[in-house]
């Protein structure tokens, strides 16, 4: 925040009041300040990456069984609890900046490894037998299963002293140093955090992408995702893709929980189940169920938008929701004039 | 309070009720039978209205008996029943729309919120034009008033979508109403932890009494601390008592007008909507209007019931009255209880909140960890099984955390009892309830 | 007197043409059979007479009634003269419905956890002006009830009235698809192959409802028994990729070469060039993106 | 010794009874025609084949070996190959694609492709394009050159020719006799000159069954009975 532009006085927490326009102006021509400008558009692909490796596993799985996971968020929430374990457990004070980056790798490995494994679990034994009944049971369950998920944690951190709704912090501090620091970057200033997360959900997209557009199996999920009768027909066990499918799915959920560990702004703690489970919802409605481009397009979308209004809420807007106000705006707009979404196909012929 | 089972041929099914009643032979002498036709087919709500009106009566004597100790931990409080009436006239509320009509309001716990929110703001005299001092009961419709209107708005963009991209779009708008008030300082001094009744600067914070409006002598004061205590000859009801009877009188008058638009004809074409729209529409009907009111009429009612619970607890959070989750529990409670079943919401809400109840942490309502401290004798408490003991197991699995009981109990329903309870009941029945005790006293004479 | 009627009617889903510049009178009381081969575009044509299609072009309009100024009364006269026309070119089905004209489907679409009854009841319903009474109990509208049963018992169902519609048998969907279109009395009946997978058996029953509807409605069939459309049609149109080829009496239609052309195929190796069909060559299916418009694309195979 | 035998299958959709007793043989290296009115269960017959609608009662054998009771892709993968009505291409993937992903796994892609291109040249032009953007003729010999680089020994052809334009047409007929030298081939089609032009045998279907079975002539299509149950 700069001294330059007018914060406005606030009594209390009370009353938001009209602001005089003049400070707005002043606020305008402060935010289309190339500097400003180019510390939005980074922080705002930190956002977008990070919203992008939420919503990418959401994706996947609608794409191919039509079921909206209310576990997901959820699953990335054991995820960040997953690698922070394994960081927590690991680092001590003296552990250097290499060896922490380097067991944070290993840590991102066994989170998926676990996440895989639980969600394996749960597709086996509560969703496959649903798969005869209108998708809404497989909804619902998911429902259910995040409620135990939940709980489940919350009395595991308990039981380990661990207050289940503040971030944890010990997870938090296990961050190199190297990760805290701002540099200079042209005329603006960029944490360093914000670059291994832009880094880290490029090399996402980018193996997500590669995987579904290079590999055998990447082809038979996106041709399943179109016509699964066909795609049967075609000598393809497609339960079995979709059970890969939805343990990829979670795996990659596991591993942006374990990125968000790191990031102050989240952490690791019960709430980011539902903290992380509603932006991946309206990165996936707005891109288009189940089009991974339409997924990577709509958070880099809602990941500027949320970066621009945060800058006008630290600056000129006495508002403190602004930025979930218009992420959501974002979800009804789309809804209201493309219903199917950005990269969405429109059902055809049906009613 | 209410309910049990909405009278003949709820959910469009069966009609050899309806046969009988256009039976001339069954009104042969017209004037003893038109009221015992009708209490026999009431039987079953007559029941459960009993038996919920007996309800703190009854807690109240098994507290004072040998199974005290049982009793407290297996049966909720009358404060937990209170909040089950209002929370289940919300969660049948959101079954109105969602199990009648097929589309899941997602984002239903908005209009919970603004009953709730009307109704503080006014008391504090916040709310423009509204004396601080106007009726509880006028709030109430107030609230309702503002939800109706909410709920148009909404509706009219919302209902051009359907399945998914609808429970998506009435989310969305929720969360932005959930984030508006979270952050907007005029509605609290914390707006994050919400508004308490306090009343306006420089006067008393208002009572709030359930009753015939500007009729003190016919209305009484809900409330646990602020709620009027009655003595009866030899009852003597408590604050708590009195405000779970004021509360249930106006959750069953809702519960009444909810199921008598399910049963006329608007009722039915909600169900053609739910059971095949594009048929309902090929027969003539303009399905988004009948949608649209059947969204305003059910927003209208999940306002009603977030005001009583304003009413009652006199006070209100963005967490407790708009978020997503409070959508989430009626979810729960109606798929429980039985989706598109007026009634099974509430019973879904009862036995979700005795089980939250049941396995609460120490404190007022019992539950089954208190009991366990009291009864087991200190051997067991310190038996250790792999480095846990008995009682940091209990503690640790039995201490505050319903929710992982309630969210096993709602996988098991979908999984197993996809009907919720009265849709089981009425499986084994072959009819509603209502229906079946009727037939049973009718085959009797 | 005609009832019914399209101009130019026609509809294009991307470069397919599924109706093509169809013009149709339907008189009232007579039973008129639509045939034509698989993807003809009879189902579509339908679907544009009810509004749940809009046309590309071209219009449909329903005779005034005598007798629309108020209410109709039960039983109201199918066959009354007309004063005029009324558009309803781009209204959607409800307004179609409302404006007499009642259709049954090719696949059954009937309401499945209802019973029987109420499945026609609620037709019913749909033609009075109770439907926005909130607050008066369903059984109170016995007018309702009483056509209700009277439908079902025309079409053979009266026996079944508190059944589930889902636990029928699939000739008695059958039945009750005609019994949700018949109620509320409507002017002109369009019945989408009400034969469809209805096993031998039942056939006859099927057949002798639709000669008795036709007794007092204007009915349009679709219908793929030959056997059945020559023995109970007044008149036969037969439609070929969206064109009327053919219209007239069962006779002429069934000597009709170019009727048996259309059936059994136009394909003659070696003299495609030459078709005596005289398909327009410019056919849409050639163009680049006809394909993905498909209108029955990527549905469930019936 | 037929290579795939239909024996007295009864077929539901729902509580809807579709086939009532469908029995037929198919021997190596034939083409057999399926013909017979709309809805009379052609299509069904050949799900059932594949057990996308598994019969509820009957058997079906290929080589010997019993269809009923496994899975779709456990079919698909013994060599039974379907080219369904509306050809149902991955609109999505490109051409390539599409042939990739009906090559079995561990198959030669690159041999698949070159099969593919070979016989339909029009393919190879476009092999980039998403499919969905190709015409309906290409579309349907797309269709047919994922069944062929199927490793298949049975195709089950439905409706070729519908909804194509007459020159159009011939050139799928092309496409299907193509195919004929490389599997046999059971064929659904309501174009009675090219079925017969096209096939060895054929059965005609009514009501769910087999009403009629013949070698296929050219006279089929001026026989009197056929034309009845076929039309007027």
């Amino acid at each position: 925040m700069t001294g330059t532009v007018p914060v406005v006085e606030l009594a209390g927490a009370g009353v938001v009041g009209p602001f005089p326009l003049v400070s707005y102006l002043d606020a305008l021509a402060q935010f289309l300040r190339p500097s400003t400008l180019a510390g939005v558009f980074v922080r705002g692909l930190s956002k977008a990456a990070l919203y992008v490796m939420i919503a990418s596993g959401l994706t996947l799985v609608f794409g191919l069984m039509g079921v909206l996971n209310f576990a997901h968020g959820s699953l990335t929430m054991v995820g960040a609890y997953l690698g922070g374990l394994v960081m927590v457990l690991s680092v001590t004070a003296a552990t250097g900046t290499a060896l922490r980056f380097g067991l944070f790798f290993v840590a991102v490995l066994v989170t998926f490894g676990g996440l895989v494994a639980l969600e394996s679990a749960v597709e086996v034994s509560l969703i496959r037998p649903l798969y005869d009944r209108p998708p809404i049971y497989q909804i619902l369950l998911t429902f259910g299963v995040t409620l135990v998920l939940d709980e489940l944690v919350r009395i595991v951190t308990q039981f380990y002293g661990l207050q289940p709704i503040s971030e944890w912090q010990e997870a938090l501090s296990t961050k190199p140093e190297l990760l805290t620091e701002t540099f200079r970057l042209g005329s603006t200033t960029v944490s360093a955090l914000s670059l291994f997360e832009i880094l880290f959900g490029v090399v996402t997209v980018a193996a997500v992408w590669t995987f579904l557009t290079r590999t055998r199996y990447g082809l038979v999920i996106r041709a399943g995702s179109e016509d699964s009768e066909m795609t049967e027909a075609l000598g393809i066990d497609v339960r079995r893709v979709f059970a890969t499918v939805f343990a990829l799915g979670t795996g990659i959920a596991g591993v942006a929980g374990a990125l968000l560990m790191w990031d102050p702004v989240w952490g690791a703690s019960v709430p980011l189940a539902a903290d992380t489970l509603l932006p991946a919802f309206v990165v996936v409605i707005v891109g288009g169920l189940g089009t991974f481009r339409g997924t990577v397009v709509a958070a880099l979308l809602v990941g500027m938008v949320d970066a621009v209004t945060t800058w006008w809420f630290v600056n000129a807007v006495e508002f403190s929701g602004l930025p979930e106000i218009f992420i959501f705006l974002i979800l009804v707009v789309t809804l209201v004039v493309r219903p199917q979404g950005l990269f969405g196909v429109a059902e055809v012929g049906g009613h | 309070m209410a309910i049990s089972d909405p009278n003949p041929a709820d959910e469009a099914a069966a009609t050899p009720e309806d046969a009988v009643e256009s039976d001339p032979t069954a009104v042969a002498t017209p004037d003893t039978a038109w009221w015992r036709r009708y209490l026999e087919e009431h039987v079953a709500h007559v029941a459960v209205i009993a038996l919920l009106a007996a309800y703190p009566l009854l807690h109240g004597a098994l507290l004072a008996s040998p199974v005290a100790s049982e009793a407290r931990m297996l049966l909720p409080n009358v404060e937990t029943m209170t909040a089950v009436l209002y929370f289940g006239l919300f969660a049948m509320s959101f079954d109105f729309i969602s199990g009648y009509t097929g589309y899941l309001s997602f984002g239903h716990a908005v209009f919970y919120g603004t009953g709730a929110y009307v109704v503080i703001l006014a008391a504090n005299g916040k709310l423009p034009l509204v004396p601080h001092t106007t009726p509880f009961m006028l709030l109430l419709l107030l609230g309702g008033v503002f939800a109706v209107l909410l709920a148009l708005g909404i509706g009219v963009v919302s209902f051009r979508l359907t399945g998914v991209y609808f429970a998506m779009i009435t989310l969305g708008f929720s969360q932005v109403a959930y984030v508006l008030v979270r952050d907007w300082g005029y509605l609290a001094s914390s707006p994050r932890d919400g508004p308490f009744v306090v009343g306006p600067e420089g006067a008393m914070a208002p009572v709030f009494s359930v009753g015939v409006p500007f009729v003190d002598s016919l209305a009484l004061d809900i409330g646990v601390l602020t709620g009027d205590s009655v003595v009866l000859g030899p009852l003597s009801l408590g604050t708590t008592e009195v405000s779970f009877y004021m509360v249930g009188i106006v959750v069953l008058v809702c519960y009444l007008l909810l199921q008598r638009v399910i049963h006329s004809p608007f009722g039915r074409v909600l169900i053609a909507i739910r059971e095949n729209e594009e048929r309902a529409r090929a027969v003539g009907y303009d399905t988004f209007r009948y949608k649209l009111i059947a969204f305003a009429i059910s927003g209208f009612f999940a306002a009603i019931a977030g005001g009583l619970f304003a009413g009652f607890r006199r006070s209100a959070s963005p967490d407790n009255a708009f978020f997503f989750l409070v959508t989430g529990d009626a979810l729960l409670a109606s798929i429980i209880g039985g989706f598109g079943t007026l009634a099974g919401p509430l019973y879904g809400r009862l036995l979700d909140e005795t089980i939250r109840e049941f396995l609460s942490k120490e404190g007022t309502g019992g539950g089954l960890l208190p009991y366990l401290r009291e009864v087991l004798p200190e051997s067991i408490l310190t038996v250790d099984i792999a480095g846990l003991t008995v009682q940091g197991a209990i503690e640790t699995f039995l201490n505050g955390h319903g929710s992982l009981y309630l969210g096993l109990l709602f996988i098991g329903f979908v999984l197993f009892v996809p009907g919720g309870v009265l849709g089981y009941v009425r499986e084994r029945l072959g009819g509603t309830v209502a229906q079946r005790v009727a037939s049973r006293i009718r085959g009797g004479d | 007197m005609a009832v019914l009627r399209t101009e130019g009617l026609t509809k294009q889903f991307g470069g397919l043409t599924a109706v093509d510049d169809v013009d149709f009178e339907l008189a009232g009381g007579e039973l008129c059979s639509l045939i034509g081969p698989n993807g003809a575009g009879k189902t579509t044509f339908f679907d544009l007479l009810t509004g749940a299609l809009d046309p590309t072009a071209g219009t449909v309009e329903v005779a005034v009634r005598e007798d629309t100024d108020g209410e109709r009364a039960d039983g109201g006269s199918a066959t009354g003269g007309s004063v005029g026309w009324i558009d309803i070119t781009d209204a959607p089905p409800h307004a179609t419905a409302q404006q007499g004209l009642h259709r049954s489907y090719q696949v059954t679409n009937v309401f499945p956890t209802s019973t029987v009854l109420e499945n026609v009841r609620i037709a019913a319903q749909a033609h009075g002006d109770d439907s926005f009474r909130a607050w008066r109990n369903v059984n109170g509208f016995e007018s309702y009830l009483a056509e209700a049963r009277q439908v079902l018992e025309r079409v053979g169902l009266g026996g079944k009235a508190d059944a589930p519609a889902e636990t029928l048998s699939h000739g008695e969907k059958r039945q009750l698809e005609v019994g949700i279109a018949l109620a509320g009395d409507p002017e002109v009946l369009l019945l989408d192959e009400p034969n469809a997978g209805v096993s031998s058996e039942s056939v006859d029953d099927i057949i002798a409802l639709i000669e008795d509807v036709a007794t007092d409605h204007a009915v349009l069939l679709v219908e793929h028994n030959m056997d059945i459309v020559m023995n109970v049609s007044d008149r036969i149109v037969v439609l070929n990729r969206g064109e009327v080829i053919a219209d007239g009496p069962p006779d002429a239609v069934r000597d009709d070469p170019a009727v048996q052309e259309a059936y059994l195929g136009g394909y003659e190796p070696g003299d495609v060039g030459d078709d005596t069909d005289a398909e327009d060559p410019g056919d849409a299916t050639e163009e680049g993106d006809a394909a993905t418009d498909d209108p029955a694309g990527g549905g469930e195979p019936g | 010794m037929s290579l795939l035998q239909v024996d007295d299958i009864h077929t539901y959709y729902g509580e809807s009874h579709i086939l009532e007793g469908v029995s037929l043989s198919v021997a190596a290296g034939e083409v057999i025609a399926l013909i017979g009115r709309n809805g009379v269960g052609k299509t069904t017959t050949l799900r059932s084949v594949l057990q996308l609608t598994a019969p509820r009662s009957g058997s079906i054998t290929y080589r010997g070996e019993e269809l009923v009771g496994k899975r779709t892709h456990e079919v698909a993968e013994l060599g039974v190959g379907w080219i369904p009505e509306e050809r149902r291409v991955f609109s999505q993937l490109s051409v390539a694609e599409n042939v990739r992903v009906a090559t079995p796994k561990g198959g030669d892609v690159d041999a698949a492709l070159e099969l593919a291109y070979e016989t339909f040249p029009a393919l190879s032009e476009r092999r980039d394009a998403d499919a969905g953007a190709l015409s309906g003729g290409q579309q349907q010999m797309l269709a047919i050159a994922r069944g062929l680089v199927g490793d298949n020994d049975v195709l089950l052809i439905d409706e070729p020719s519908e909804g194509l334009a007459p020159q159009i047409v011939a050139d799928v007929a092309e496409a299907v006799q193509r195919a004929a030298e490389e599997a046999t081939i059971l064929l659904v089609e309501q174009n009675l000159p090219l079925a017969m032009d096209l096939a060895d045998r054929f059965y005609l279907l009514d009501n769910g069954q087999v009403v009629e079975d013949g070698a296929a002539t050219r006279g089929v299509t001026d026989d009197d009975r056929i034309r009845r149950y076929l039309s007027a």
